[in-house]
């Protein structure tokens, strides 16, 4: 939408607007195209020691961390300590969060759920980085992490049923969809509104030093939603009080219909940290053992008293934002099939095989395994109670939890919700 | 006339200003080129390019401030907020500069912003896609406030705010985007905006004024005020009831038709407030402060608030959150008991 | 007891609070070396360290949202916004996640966090330092609204909040830190804080209740409810004008104390509402719903609202803009003139 | 603050915070000290092409434009093309603001004004930059930038009578004193919002481009006040619509009580531009020439098609932050003497001297002709009322300007306080 201006002196007869618009990486009928994306080969990027100054991570912030090679092969520095047996139950994590999506997208297409959100194409940077952490730091995360409980061991008919609110939802039915919450795994309630937690995520990391500890925390928000205020805030108290926090930027090139081009600037979201002065990396998303490796680099650093780190993760989102939307609307149909990533379920799988600690048929079996797991999972969640039939909790619960005690106006208004029933 | 939805409505105002004006632009979340989430900029990029439908960043407060800077500079922005809910980061450059600006400044600068916003809920949406914020922005001088309940009033209210030269907070009950809502104990009761008289809208331009409510039914035995979603659930009440009440559709929030209501009430010495926000503070606590005020001595039973709970909206507790039909017979009743 | 300013009385209560709790911390702009721009925090540096009278960037929703987290993670950070007029930026945190975190999260999660601001004009501010918006506030369920009028319930009163595990909207009348106020009709009728009996503070730790009303004055002519610096103009004008009125110092507006609210007009059968916050949609509007539901049949008069007006607060007419003792007065006598 | 961990797995007998809290470059009874900041020679910077990468600035943007040396010498690439007339000019607009600050804060604290704000030692600032830019481009200040009314020529009457809200204040008695607006002069309302007028000017800016118009922007914004989320909104927005605006920071060291290190996050405020992909430079903000070389390439930049420059002035707030405070009670009393970068008055005047186009009558003769000036027309201002006694506008026009038309309820408020008088 650039135009041209008149020679000097002359008035254009019409106006001519010179506002620059960006542009997106395809839109429908186009032929996908990242070739513009420089992509470094793998093991190139060089890891700095735990003490690294923000300034010495440009190379980082600008370039890509990858380790796992288009063969399938471990190269360089960022190489992490990952056994056989870890990166299968990396692979094993991943899959069944992609079963689980299957499932509940399924679900919520026959009108089981109202609502749903898949994580196709990202599911290594939740499933590595909670990996990667130690149990009692703290996480907060977008709607797009449910790897996260699946590492931590959250019950998958508990997932269920908060999705569906029954009367099993520790949400007592009052959250849509997706929007979990699970104290006891130490993953901090999703908020609709985005970005909220990044800030929060922060707060929680100040209060860990304030008090002496060796918690982290670990905060995700998505391409798009680094445009909100909360992130800005985030890092800037980040930087200020060196907390103890881990900021992962997922980078799944859309946000809803808008690319993201609206908030990158035209450049990488992890220069955006350079600028806080918060040592800051880009990892290769779809690459577990990149993700792994930077995720440990990070949590050593803020437990040893290093401060923070900026971390994007280059990733993809493959399927629609969520079940309200087609991404044929608004991209090119074959654009996932173009992202020079990858899948990350199937780079895993190729390292492993290319060990000799994997074969296709244990592969198909795991798939198998999980898929009936996660059915086996539905409908003991349904015996908890259905969205549209209940049962539910009951319907006076609304009123508690508002405050920690109810006072006098609500329970008056309880009172009138129960003479109605 | 056409056969029109709400959101046709909309999209049709925002097509007729824009045709007629070049300095009106439609910005927000997904509204460019993806036409909206809920579909009211559709076609407005194709034929009005891409920086008269503008995509954003996602970042309400940027949006604002963006769009203040762009109406003092001789542009009418017309901003979407994806859903009423995410309006508060942008309400710092609503409350303290849009608002105050013109005074502020002594008159000499002033941005002429309307912010759309689908609001309420009924589409299970749970807390954060749900929520009636209108009452905080009627706190605020300098702003107008309207919130339509058709698609004819639309069309008209959103023109008239459009070509209004101070900022409009432009309220669109989402429930009632694609067809009319009697509220879930009656939905089988609907009937498409295609064959309902409000879903009758002109092609071409034309304005209803702000600030000037509509008295949907007369009725003598008690005044209702209501508007969005709440004025068809209010409607299907009256007449399951058959209660002879007058039914007042607000439209407009600031200013307010207090003639047309102090009249009503005046006349019927009864009164019933609906809204779906949350009641303590809600937008029906100062209809109910001027209504006694003017109509004090006409009064015959204390004004009735049929509100949203002063809960977060609950996912699955949608319908008894939302007020429904029988609460509002209930309330009517009880006000008519009186006496 | 010792005679305090209420700026004294608050630096005492986080003093209190702070020696017998470590997870006690008071952060803002300015607030730690210099120890506030009101000097409420005065002491606390040198006291408790730097992280715990904790300076920040000037960025008040950074500074909502990392108390939250810091309140997740077991702290019960006490926030202070400059003024009122800047606690907008923070408002989505504290509307979007502050007040909504126990509900959404079921229970799981919740964040013990005050948030001081003072407020209220008198000080020649102009628009921008002179602002009430408690109202907005009072809307939004899962948040406890309070405005002290004193030195003794301020100090009861915070530490109240502080241990309180639910979320207070701590407001304070900035005109009456330092003395009360008597409005600028009668200012020379002021005396220090030194000299009124609320200006006398136990040192140690004390709590008053939150959502308990204080009857000043009992009377049987009129109730007037009021809060915060309103509260002193309301007195000398009742003083003034030899009315017989029942003076209710409200000190919560969230919870509201509605039985001694309603049995107070139930007894008098008139009620004048007073704040300094604009009119329209201010809390004003939600007592006068409730009144009138509660007690409609002993009201012998319309309910009066005495008011900051729908404007700006004006720098050069902060004294036709603040509620006087001669608005209260007539309002007082139009009340009592019906019957 | 900065707390010491124990040995591993020994725990402390009681909570020692490891949070790290910012310093002050000094605080009362302290030797203030600069040595830590590092400020290269004049004239070592290199002037970038109009069309310069973001990523090109960055030793821009982490070093120090300086154009004037030690002793009064222009060097390098940034010497602006200026007249001497136009330099004399430049010192009579800053001597006259500050001739005008002292009047104003004398007569605050004689009781006649509210409330006054200076700009002491910051007066290079607003009138190099008014100075280099063009009368139709917008300028969205803060309460720190008088000077750019000087230069644009506003009566100083007229500025007296806003600060008492007498009969003749433009803003008819609404605003606290320094929170001046001037549409003719394209300057825009300033409001006591901190950072708002940023992104706001940003929208300005896209305004200008949308209608194919070649007028630029300006806005200013404090360090403190940059971390404000609209700082945030405002470079995203400029970033991402390529809009013609300039972005300056006025790094003065304080904001109020607290030192810059609680918003720079430890690096340079220019540093925060280049994250967002934004071409952005540090200048000396005392050295006149330098500040107004750099506007003039920035506003070539942006009226050009180029796009928005950051900029961070250096300089210092030699006075205290309004007549609310006293900065002895937070800073080491003489550390404005030891600002390393001096004085922007005498460093300009040393120039004209070293020129030979100013000598040390001049001057003096200048001082006291603003002086008397400025005195005078205070006389005048008073002519049109004071603060306490008026004459002011009719109390009724306050209910005017809220709305365009005022509705039925503002005119029924109107009657009663008419009814009052
Ligand atoms: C404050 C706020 N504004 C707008 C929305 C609506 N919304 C939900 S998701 C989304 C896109 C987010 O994109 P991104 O951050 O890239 O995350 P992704 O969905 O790609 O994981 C938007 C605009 C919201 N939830 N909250
Ligand atoms: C939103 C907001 N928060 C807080 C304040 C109170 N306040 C006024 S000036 C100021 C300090 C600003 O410092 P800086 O940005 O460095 O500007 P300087 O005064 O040094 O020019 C503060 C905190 C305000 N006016 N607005
Ligand atoms: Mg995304
Ligand atoms: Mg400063």
């Amino acid at each position: 939408m650039t135009g041209q201006q008149g020679p000097a002196g002359v008035i254009p007869p019409r106006r001519k607007s010179k506002l620059h618009v960006p542009a997106a990486s395809s839109r429908p009928g186009q032929v996908p195209d990242f070739s513009q994306l420089h992509i470094p080969p793998a093991g190139d990027a060089s890891k700095p020691g735990l003490d690294v100054a923000a300034l010495d991570t440009a190379a980082l912030a600008h370039g890509l961390i990858r380790v796992l090679d288009d063969d399938g092969a471990a190269t360089g520095e960022w190489q992490p300590d990952l056994s056989p047996q870890q990166l299968r139950d990396g692979l094993r994590h991943m899959l069944h969060v992609r079963a689980y999506d299957d499932r509940m997208f399924r679900m919520q297409r026959q009108g089981k759920l109202s609502f749903y959100m898949k994580c196709s194409g990202e599911e290594a940077v939740a499933v590595a980085q909670a990996m990667a952490l130690e149990s009692g730091d703290m996480l907060f995360p977008t709607y797009r992490q449910q790897g996260l409980l699946f590492v931590r061991g959250r019950s998958v008919v508990d997932m269920m049923c908060h999705c569906i609110s029954n009367a099993g939802d520790n949400l007592k039915g009052r959250q849509m969809p997706v929007f979990y919450s699970w104290k006891e795994g130490n993953f901090f309630s999703i908020s609709g509104n985005l970005a909220t937690q990044y800030s929060q995520a922060v707060g929680w990391a100040m209060a860990s030093a304030y008090k002496g500890e060796d918690h982290i925390a670990a905060a995700w928000v998505g391409d798009g939603s680094t445009a909100e205020a909360d992130v800005h805030n985030a890092m800037l108290f980040a930087a200020t009080y060196k907390a103890p926090v881990i900021l992962n930027v997922v980078n799944n090139q859309w946000a809803i219909s808008t690319p993201q081009s609206f908030a990158s600037t035209g450049t990488t979201f992890a220069a955006r940290g350079l600028g806080f002065n918060l040592p800051s990396v880009r990892v290769d998303g779809n690459d577990f053992l990149a993700v792994y490796a930077v995720t440990r680099w990070a949590a050593e650093r803020a437990r040893q008293g290093f401060g923070p780190t900026f971390v994007e993760h280059l990733s993809y989102r493959a399927a629609g934002h969520s079940t309200s939307d087609n991404p044929d609307g608004y991209r090119a149909s074959g654009e996932a099939e173009a992202w020079p990533l990858g899948d990350p379920v199937q780079r895993l799988k190729q390292h492993l095989l290319r060990l000799g600690e994997w074969s296709e048929q244990q592969h198909s079996e795991l798939e198998q395994e999980l898929a009936a797991a996660v059915a086996r999972d539905w409908k003991e969640a349904i015996t908890h109670g259905t969205l549209e039939e209940g049962p539910h909790w009951p319907v006076e619960s609304m009123f508690e939890d508002v405050f920690k005690e109810m006072p006098e106006h609500l329970v008056r208004q309880r009172r009138k919700v129960g003479e109605q029933l | 006339m056409t056969a029109m939805t709400m959101v046709q409505a909309i999209n049709s105002a925002l097509d007729c200003t824009m045709a007629r004006d070049p300095n009106v632009l439609v910005m927000g979340e997904d509204v460019g080129f993806f036409g909206g989430v809920f579909r009211c900029t559709e076609g407005l990029y194709e034929k009005y390019g891409a920086h008269r439908a503008l995509d954003t960043p996602i970042a309400e407060g940027g949006i604002v401030g963006a769009a203040i800077g762009m109406g003092v500079n001789g542009l009418r922005p017309v901003v979407e907020m994806q859903f009423a809910d995410y309006i508060y980061p942008a309400i710092d450059q609503i409350i303290s500069e849009l608002a105050r600006l013109r005074h502020r400044s002594g008159g000499e600068f002033w941005a002429p912003v309307v912010v759309r916003a689908p609001c309420g809920g009924g589409i299970r949406g749970g807390q954060t896609h749900s929520q009636s914020p209108e009452g905080i922005f009627t706190h605020v001088c300098g702003l107008k406030t309207v919130m339509p309940s058709n698609p004819y009033d639309a069309k008209g209210l959103l023109i008239s705010a459009i070509e209004d030269d101070d900022p409009v907070i432009f309220f669109e009950p989402k429930r009632i985007y694609n067809g009319p809502f009697y509220g879930h104990d009656s939905s089988t009761g609907a009937v498409g905006w295609s064959s309902h008289p409000a879903g009758e809208v002109p092609e071409e331009h034309y304005r209803i004024p702000l600030g000037k409510a509509n008295v949907l039914r007369a009725g003598s035995a008690v005044t209702v005020l209501t508007y969005g979603t709440m004025v068809h659930v209010a409607q299907a009440a009256v007449e399951a009831c058959g209660i002879d009440a007058e039914l007042i559709d607000l439209r407009s929030l600031l200013p307010l038709d207090l003639d047309t209501v102090a009249a009503s009430v005046s006349k019927t010495g009864r009164c019933v407030v609906i809204h779906e926000a949350t009641r303590t503070s809600g937008y029906g606590a100062e209809l109910i402060a001027e209504v006694q005020e003017e109509c004090f001595w006409h009064l015959r039973a204390p004004i009735e608030r049929v509100t949203g709970w002063d809960t977060p909206y609950p996912h699955a507790f949608e319908w008894e959150y939302f007020p429904s039909q029988r609460r509002i017979i209930e309330a009517l009743e009880r006000t008519l008991a009186f006496d």
